[in-house]
């Protein structure tokens, strides 16, 4: 089931920095909320790499923005070796047949006023990906792919189920032949058993079509059995990444620690363990100074408040932000002012 | 079975059938709008008299049997002008607010989905259009094009815009963040072709229910306008001129004022059933306790 | 369990008017609710779980819903009460935590007097003695400065500290039973282990029962003393919850457990239940679950089965006519 | 929103008010030299003299008598006269004595064209010199038909005191000083011009100290305020159906005076197919006169007999107007060469009673084939687009200083035709009776400037250049609580004369 | 807050300029001279050329315009050309009289049609809720001077408890206020048919918000939850409506003023311009885009009042 090793980057996103202006309330000065800060990374080709980390840290902002559906303040964008940053409309919207996104909420992502068989035709036409007469044959080879039947073809979104719905919204994805799939935390508005079958056709399709993933979820167990790399953000940065088990096994962050240690687990005996969760998550529009997470952090220490860490190589594959990992004796690894 | 890709009216016209049957309000407002067309189309068959005939010493006459609803200050018969004047009056509101509908729409759309300085610009404007009170609005619309039904219904149609600019615009903001629209972006689709295939369609029950609203006011701000002097030409009959005529004569006779009051309360109410049963019709929360 | 059952719940069916026909959305809805016992209620969206916990609270009713079967609170009746007497029990002796901490408050009224209203409400105390009430347990849920957050608007706070208002509000008068439907779904991990430590805490230190809505397993392995597990509207299979998870014994609760990825193991398989959940007008008369089994025969299809212990301790029951054998519990 | 609120100040108990109600939104400019509007010239007859008036009650010249001046002369060519003025006439609010000086100056700003309307008038005047101060002499450059006619209290004629008139300019209008019976209180826009007794009127105090002058342009609105006692004279409405209502009223006097306004379509001869002559008796014949007297109602109207209106001097019905005939106007237009009628454009203001006049006219000439295409705009375009030739007919009611040659000047004569320079209000293109109408001007024999102004009516009824319809009165409602002290047949200013003998019990 | 306030008010100048252009370019197109209509229809072409002259109606529109900004920016806006009263004058005299009947009618209006906009949702299909909509609809198809009239003759002629026409000059507080009560109630009555319908769906959504099940679900009484739920929650949406309206308030009571003989501004702007009274004309629209302005302001801050999710901190 594991797909062939990743051959090289596919999408890479080099400094990503994006701030909204957040919504302002009467005659209150302009805030900006730092959704990303300075975020680096990279989909191989063929791999699946996940990126967690909680409410409004950015994930689907990292997501977008990789698309250029969300314009990135600073940084880079390159696709299978060229340089997106700043493609012009025409030719993003050719891009776009190669990249594609999946949204969370399989309710709103679908338009209700149009037919499934609407749905998937328009984006053939609008591609010309195929003549129009075979139109017909395709779509219901597409919804045959995702496994609806062809009568689904007729019906209005809101006569289907979530799990339906998402498969519609797969299928839509998979209509122009992508190479890359961002699926923004796709199966997190679903029930389990959904869940799984939705997982279970996505992990087809990669065999199949030899598809990337950049899989968006807060669920780490999910992600670590769907990924091989996952990237862990908090408030707008990323503090650690690497290969999934090693990274939920034993994390080198201490938010990835605490993320580990609140994520249930469907076993009475461990999960009464007590957990070492502390604090809520600041608002990003006033990010804490230094390392963001040491108002949280229960090993924080002075510099922790004041210099924001580095990225750094801890070897297997794995990054992470952390003043402390240094502390804990890795010297002599890459250092950084 | 995938169904054919063409007859978009085909589509539309099954969807509007749909609402149309949705609930019985909606059916009784529609059955009475259509009884309110139909007396205007079929004027010349129903009209008791020539609405245009005057009979100088016949004026101002209380309802009778020869004048079911009494002569005006010309001695024209007033069941007959108003059964005329629905012709005018519905001709007026409905264009009037269809061109606003279609204006205000697009731009509402366009200012909220587009944002940024369109935004800025059609905010702008609706807020100037806002700043003319309507009926100076009229008054200088008709002064500079000269008095006619396209120019009347152009002032009404200035002043009844920003509403549907208002209108529009809020959901399509809404809109834009949906990710069915954000998935429009994400498929390569044009701007254009997502505001008119995937937004407007996805508003435009707001908007109905808002232009049933307005198409009462239009009926009624010919009425102002009339009173002004600026309605349509004389002698055609239209319900404002002729409420406007009745209030010249209000103190000694009342009714010249109140039957073609009447009249457009009639409308106002089928329009306001469909209103209401669109809302309801349309509305999930509420279609669901039904 | 000790003593009486604090809630008992018989045959309970809600019916929803669709399309003109009265249609049964949970039916032969049974469980009792022992002192000081958190009882969680799994399954699917849509399976019935909120609508059973509002018939309890007789929030249901109205033109186009209607409740049978028997919510004895304490032995006294539920279904059928006067509004006026359901007024008296509703926030003191049985409170409810709703799903959404975003939308369960009232948006324009500050939460302090949102908790407070409870209070004056039901124990017909002063303006100040509800405050002072409120704030203590406004303290208890852990609100940081809460004397000075008494009069902020629900906006003002983040979605947990939401979420730990509402359950403010629903200790306000220490109710005997508390319903909390999925009170941390819509909360992040972190923020969730907090409210299920805090929840802990609470029916602990009160004394309190509890009904626990939701359908993450890992979470109701976190809280939970017994399960029940729900399914098109029905209570499949009801058992302590080291049992259930030990030995699952319907299929479909078995199923559910090998469709959850684990973040604490390689998960190498996971397997999906084929086929989607019913909807209440397809509801068939046999076992709901039956389309969808691997085990069901022609009987299964014909009549309902009955939740029975069907060979098992009599804590551990089960509504399958081809239950999975009782294991060894390995210890 | 406090200011209107500010404490009641009572009037005393003794004090005459007289509320008058006027169909107007709000006052115009009220200085005698640019009032225009029927409600800007009542008051200024309120406030202002002229050398000599007509007596009041009365509106033809015939009536005149001593005003400001006490006896007149002229010289045997009549283009000398000399004015002898009454002493010790106070100008209003202490601008002292009105002498020579003020008359002067007054007369010599009517007949400025930058300071006043009715400079044309005056055009005559070649000098006017201050004997001492109380004699004036004024000398004409030419005949006038009407001398003291243009020196009454009417328009130009009206006497403005000097001092007060240099020392505010512009605003004089908005403080006239005269020295009439009432003088200048206060002015609310849009609501009302307070005016008071003129302590020091050389007739006398007046008996009402206090004039209230209300704005009420909804009729509705001031008919009820009337029917309430809220105000004592109410300006009526020129019909039927409002007289017979008020007339019914307890304690009410409703009056019908002149001076009236003669409706006159003027009909555009240099627009085909009106410059065919056929086309145009054709719709002389197709106008009911009568029965749109009797729709008007025969209290408040009268037909027109020529192109003058009736009572002006010079004004004669030795020919007959066009009688209604419409199978006969059927037959000139099929004559003319359209059996099928004509369509016409008109121009029409949306004022009232112009345009109901118009609709009843649409609603007759209709029945003969005459289909008129109205363009109703409102009064300011109107009155610049028939200026600028764009109608075809144009309906026009006017009331002039009686006179026919202000009628015939103004109306007939090509010198005024529209869309000319000098041009005042020759809609139809009129230039049949030039000669006559110019020659009449100038002619000091009365016998024989009677006969010119008659050969001139009788050529322009006959080339229709216009179809006079019918004269309508200036309607009043008066309570019967107001006390006039004089007859009332009627008044220039079109208002109701307030002597120092009126009163209100 | 006052910031705010201040701020908005400097976004609006372009607005304002807009307006002014407009109004401006707007008059000057239309046919009409207001010399003809100051010295009437026997006046001599030469005395309306010298008065074309005098008013500086000669020159070219361009120059005009600038000459009006250039007046406007140091706060003079003119006099009337018909009058001669100075225009501010004219405005702030009938200022007064026009936000009375504004404020008034807006209390009428709102007293009147929140409480039973809200009595028809909760009883949402049953009788009291076809009364309000029917009521509703009567007033949305009434034109208000027939209605104005109609209620004159009812309270004022045959009860007499009203003047049919407002006094003039200094009057009791008392007297003003019998003056104001006929035009602020057709005014308020009509609004309250508008506000009725609002309220009424407004308050049909909020009753179906999760925070209301709460709140039964603590066991507050129905009524209180009606009152101190949903009614709060209700109002919000109502308020915008109730801005919006304020416009149509003030610009378009012209035939109401009229009918009770109110001064007004609506009233006045009419006036100047069938009477091409540009001065006039020019300063009021100013002025009353300025009170659109300040009404949206007031909105804004009223809706923060009632609305706490935009207050400020
Ligand atoms: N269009 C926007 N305007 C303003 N702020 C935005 C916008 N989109 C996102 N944000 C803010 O940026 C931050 C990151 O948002 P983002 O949606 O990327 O988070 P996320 O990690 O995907 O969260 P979630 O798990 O809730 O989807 C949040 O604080 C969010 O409020
Ligand atoms: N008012 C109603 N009218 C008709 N059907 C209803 C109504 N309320 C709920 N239902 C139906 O009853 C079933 C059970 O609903 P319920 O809300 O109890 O599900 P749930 O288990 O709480 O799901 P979730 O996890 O999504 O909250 C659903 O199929 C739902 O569609
Ligand atoms: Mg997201
Ligand atoms: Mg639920």
């Amino acid at each position: 089931m594991t797909p062939p090793a990743p051959r090289g980057p596919l999408l890479e996103g080099f400094n990503l920095t994006k701030t909204f202006e957040a919504r302002r309330r009467m005659g209150a000065p302009r805030a900006r909320v730092h959704a990303l800060d300075d975020v680096s990374l990279t989909v191989a080709y063929r791999e699946t790499l996940g990126l967690v980390g909680e409410s409004g840290c950015g994930k689907s902002t990292a997501g977008r923005t990789l698309l250029r559906l969300l314009e990135p303040d600073a940084g880079s964008i390159w696709f299978d070796g060229e340089d997106i940053t700043h493609a012009v409309p025409r030719h993003m919207r050719a891009l776009r047949k190669r990249l594609q996104i999946i949204f969370q909420d399989p309710y709103a992502s679908l338009d209700p006023r149009m037919t499934v068989y609407e749905t998937l035709a328009e984006v053939l036409r609008v591609h010309n990906v195929c003549p129009r007469r075979e139109i017909p044959a395709r779509v219901a080879e597409l919804l045959d792919t995702v496994g609806l039947p062809p009568s689904a073809a007729g019906r209005y979104p809101h006569a289907f189920s979530g799990g339906q719905r998402q498969r519609i919204g797969i299928a839509r994805s998979l209509s122009v032949a992508p190479d890359l799939i961002v699926a923004d935390e796709a199966v997190s508005a679903l029930d389990v058993s959904i869940q799984a079958q939705i997982l279970e056709l996505l992990a087809r399709l990669r065999e199949k079509r030899g598809l990337s993933y950049l899989f968006i979820s807060h669920d780490l167990g999910v992600v670590r059995y769907f990924c091989q790399r996952a990237v862990v953000m908090y408030l707008g940065r990323i503090v650690e990444s690497g290969p999934v088990a090693a990274l939920f096994d034993a994390p080198l962050h201490p938010y990835t620690r605490m993320l580990r240690q609140a994520s249930p687990v469907p076993d009475p005996v461990q999960a009464r363990a007590t957990v070492q969760v502390t604090g809520e998550v600041p608002s990003p529009l006033a990010p804490p100074p230094g390392c963001h997470f040491h108002p949280r952090c229960p090993l924080a220490t002075a510099i922790c408040r004041q210099e924001r860490p580095a990225m750094r190589d801890a070897g297997g594959g794995r990054l992470v932000a952390c003043h402390l990992y240094r502390e804990e004796g890795k010297e002599g690894q890459a250092s950084f002012s | 079975m995938p169904r054919p890709a063409g007859s978009a009216a085909g589509r539309l016209a099954r969807k509007l059938w749909r609402i149309a049957t949705a609930n019985i309000t909606i059916e009784a407002g529609i059955v009475l709008f259509l009884l309110v067309v139909a007396v205007a189309v079929f004027a010349p068959l129903i009209a008791t008299h020539d609405p245009l005939d005057q009979d100088l010493f016949e004026r101002l006459g209380t309802p009778s049997t020869e004048h079911w609803l009494g002569t005006d200050s010309f001695g024209r018969d007033i069941f007959s002008r108003i059964v005329f004047g629905a012709r005018i009056s519905l001709v007026i509101g409905l264009s009037a607010v269809l061109t606003a509908m279609v204006v205000g729409s697009f731009l509402g759309v366009l200012s909220g989905y587009l944002g940024g300085w369109v935004d800025q610009l059609v905010g702008q404007a609706t807020n100037i259009l806002l700043a003319f009170p309507s009926l100076i609005l009229g008054l200088m619309v008709v002064a500079f094009l000269g008095p006619s039904m396209i120019n009347l219904i152009a002032a009404i149609a200035l002043a009844t815009v920003p509403q549907f600019v208002r209108v529009a615009r809020a959901p399509t903001v809404a809109l834009r963040d949906r990710d069915y629209i954000q998935a429009c972006r994400a498929l390569g689709f044009s701007p254009l072709r997502t505001m008119l295939r995937h937004v407007l369609p996805n508003i435009w029950p707001e908007i109905l229910v808002m232009a049933t609203l307005w198409l009462a006011t239009a009926i009624r701000v010919e009425a102002s306008l009339a009173f002004i002097g600026l309605g349509v030409k004389p002698p055609t009959p239209t319900w404002g001129g002729m409420i406007r005529e009745g209030f010249e004569n209000i103190l000694t006779s009342l009714w010249l004022a109140i039957f073609p009051s009447l009249a457009i309360l009639v409308v106002v109410f089928a329009l306001n059933l469909i209103g209401d049963g669109l809302r309801d019709a349309l509305d999930p929360r509420l279609r669901k306790d039904e | 369990m000790p003593g009486d059952p604090v809630l008992s719940v018989q045959g309970l069916s809600v019916q929803f008017r669709i399309g003109g026909a009265w249609r049964a959305a949970t039916r032969g809805i049974d469980f009792d609710l022992a002192p000081n016992e958190t009882l969680a209620l799994v399954g699917e969206s849509g399976c019935g779980k909120s609508i059973t916990c509002a018939s309890i609270l007789g929030l249901l009713g109205g033109e186009g819903a209607r409740v049978e079967g028997s919510i004895r609170y304490r032995g006294r009746e539920i279904v059928g009460m006067p509004e006026s007497e359901l007024e008296k029990i509703r926030g003191k002796e049985i409170a409810m935590i709703f799903q959404e901490p975003m939308t369960a408050l009232n948006p324009v009224m500050p939460v302090g007097e949102q908790i407070a209203e409870a209070i004056s409400v039901h124990l017909g105390c002063s303006r100040a003695e509800a405050k002072t009430r409120a704030l203590g347990f406004m303290e208890r849920v852990r609100i940081p400065a809460a004397p000075e957050r008494y009069r902020d608007y629900p906006h003002q706070f983040s979605g947990g500290m939401r979420q730990r208002i509402v359950i403010a509000m629903a200790m306000a008068c220490q109710p005997r039973i508390l319903l909390a439907d999925e009170p941390t779904t819509a909360l992040d991990v972190t923020i969730q282990a907090q409210i299920l430590a805090e929840l802990r805490d609470l029916c602990a230190n009160l004394e309190m029962s509890m009904v626990f809505i939701t359908h993450s397993l890992g979470v109701v392995a976190a809280i939970a003393d017994r399960v029940a597990v729900m399914y098109a509207g029905e209570i499949v299979e009801i058992a302590p919850v080291a049992e259930l998870f030990a030995a699952p014994r319907h299929p479909y609760t078995q199923a559910l457990l090998q469709a959850i990825p684990r973040v604490d193991r390689e998960t190498v398989t996971l397997r999906a239940i084929p086929g989607q959940v019913p909807a209440i007008a397809e509801f068939g008369s046999g076992c709901r679950f039956a389309p969808r089994c691997p085990r069901a025969s022609e009987a299964c299809q014909a009549v309902p089965p009955e939740l029975a212990a069907r060979g098992g301790p009599e804590g551990h029951r089960v509504a399958c006519l081809a239950p999975a054998p009782v294991r060894e519990r390995a210890s | 929103l406090a200011a209107a609120f500010t404490q009641a100040q009572p009037a005393t108990a003794a004090e005459k008010v007289l509320r008058v109600g006027m169909a107007t939104g709000d006052i115009g400019k009220i200085d005698p030299h640019l009032a225009a509007g029927t409600q800007d010239k009542v008051v200024v007859g309120w406030l202002f003299n002229g050398l000599v008036r007509v007596k009041p009650g009365e509106a033809t010249p015939k009536f005149i008598e001593p005003d400001l001046a006490e006896s007149w002369t002229s010289s045997p060519d009549g283009l000398s006269w000399t004015f002898h003025l009454r002493h010790g006439v106070q100008c209003h609010q202490g601008y002292g004595e009105f002498t020579a000086e003020d008359v002067v100056y007054s007369l010599q700003r009517a007949a400025d064209p930058n300071r006043s309307a009715y400079s044309s008038d005056y055009k005559a005047i070649k000098a006017i010199t201050a004997i001492d101060k109380y004699t004036v002499q004024i000398d004409y450059s030419e005949h006038v038909p009407s001398v003291l006619g243009f020196l009454i209290n009417f328009q130009g004629g009206n006497m403005v005191c000097k001092a007060a008139a240099e020392k505010m300019g512009a605003d004089f209008t908005k403080h006239p000083i005269g020295t009439g019976p009432f003088q200048f209180k206060e002015y609310a826009p849009q609501q009302e011009l307070v005016l008071e007794a003129n302590p020091a009127y050389y007739e006398g105090r007046p008996k009402i100290d206090r004039i209230e002058y209300r704005f009420i342009p909804a009729t509705a609105a001031r008919d009820l305020a009337f029917e309430k006692g809220e105000i004592d004279i109410d300006y009526g409405q020129t019909d039927k159906t409002w007289y017979s209502r008020i007339t019914k009223l307890p304690h009410t006097k409703v009056v019908a005076v002149e001076p009236t306004e003669l409706y006159t379509v003027h009909i555009n001869e240099s627009h085909p197919p009106l410059d065919n002559l056929k086309v145009r008796q054709a719709i002389a014949y197709a106008v009911p006169r009568d029965a749109l007297v009797k729709y008007r109602g025969e209290e408040v109207t009268r037909a027109a007999k020529s192109v003058v209106p009736v009572g002006y001097l010079g004004e004669t019905d030795a020919t007959p107007l066009f009688p209604y005939d419409p199978a006969k106007a059927k037959a000139l237009l099929k004559e003319a060469g359209y059996p099928n009628g004509i369509k016409l454009k008109v121009v029409q203001t949306s004022l009232g009673t112009m345009r109901d006049t118009m609709e009843v006219l649409q609603g007759q000439l209709r029945k003969v084939g005459i289909d008129l295409d109205l363009q109703i705009v409102e009064h300011a375009t109107f009155h610049a687009q028939i200026r600028k030739d764009m109608s075809d007919l144009v309906l026009y009611a006017a009331a002039r200083y009686p006179i026919a040659d202000t009628y015939l000047s103004q109306f007939y004569d090509s010198a005024a035709t529209v869309g000319t320079p000098g041009a005042v209000a020759n809609f139809s293109h009129c230039n049949v009776a030039d000669a006559e109408i110019r020659a009449a001007r100038t002619e000091t024999d009365p016998q024989k400037q009677l006969a010119l102004w008659a050969t001139a009516q009788k050529k322009i009824i006959e080339n229709v250049c216009s179809v006079p319809v019918y004269e309508l009165f200036n309607v009043w409602a008066i309570s019967d609580r107001v006390k006039l002290g004089y007859e009332l047949h009627g008044a220039l200013s079109q208002g109701i004369p307030i002597i120092p003998a009126t009163t209100i019990e | 807050m006052a910031r705010y306030a201040i701020l908005k008010l400097i976004y609006s100048v372009p607005t304002l300029l807009a307006v002014l252009t407009l109004v401006f370019v707007l008059t000057r197109v239309i046919p009409g001279d207001p010399a003809l209509m100051i010295l009437g229809d026997q006046a001599s072409p030469q005395a309306i050329a010298a008065l074309h002259v005098q008013l500086g109606l000669d020159r070219p529109v361009w120059m005009q315009y600038l000459h009006f900004l250039a007046n406007v920016a140091h706060g003079d806006f003119g006099k009337s050309l018909v009058t001669g009263q100075s225009v501010v004058d004219l405005a702030a005299s009938v200022l007064p009289s026009t936000l009375e009947l504004t404020i008034a009618s807006l209390v009428v209006g709102t007293v009147i049609g929140v409480p039973l906009g809200a009595w028809a949702a909760i009883h949402r299909n049953s009788m009291p809720d076809a009364l309000v909509r029917a009521g509703s609809l009567l007033g949305l198809s009434l034109p208000a001077f027939v209605f104005g009239i109609l209620l004159l003759i009812v309270f004022s002629v045959q009860l007499g408890w009203f003047p049919v026409i407002s006094p003039t000059g200094r009057v009791s507080a008392l007297e003003n206020l019998r003056a104001l009560a006929l035009p602020a109630l057709t005014l308020g009555i009509l609004m309250a048919a508008y506000i009725a319908r609002v309220t009424r769906s407004s308050m049909l959504q909020i009753l179906g918000e999760d925070f209301i099940r709460t709140a039964r679900a603590k066991g507050v009484p129905w009524r209180m939850v009606i009152r101190r739920h949903a009614l709060r929650n209700a109002i919000i949406p109502v308020v915008t409506v109730v801005g919006l309206y304020l416009g149509v308030l003030i610009g378009n009571s012209v035939l109401t003023e009229m009918v009770f003989n109110r001064p007004g501004l609506g009233k006045l702007i009419v006036g100047a311009l069938t009477q091409r009274d540009y001065p006039v004309l020019q300063g009021l629209m100013v002025l009353y885009t300025l009170l659109i302005i300040i009404a949206n302001l007031l909105t804004d801050l009223a809706y923060g009042i009632f609305n706490p999710t935009v207050r400020l901190r």
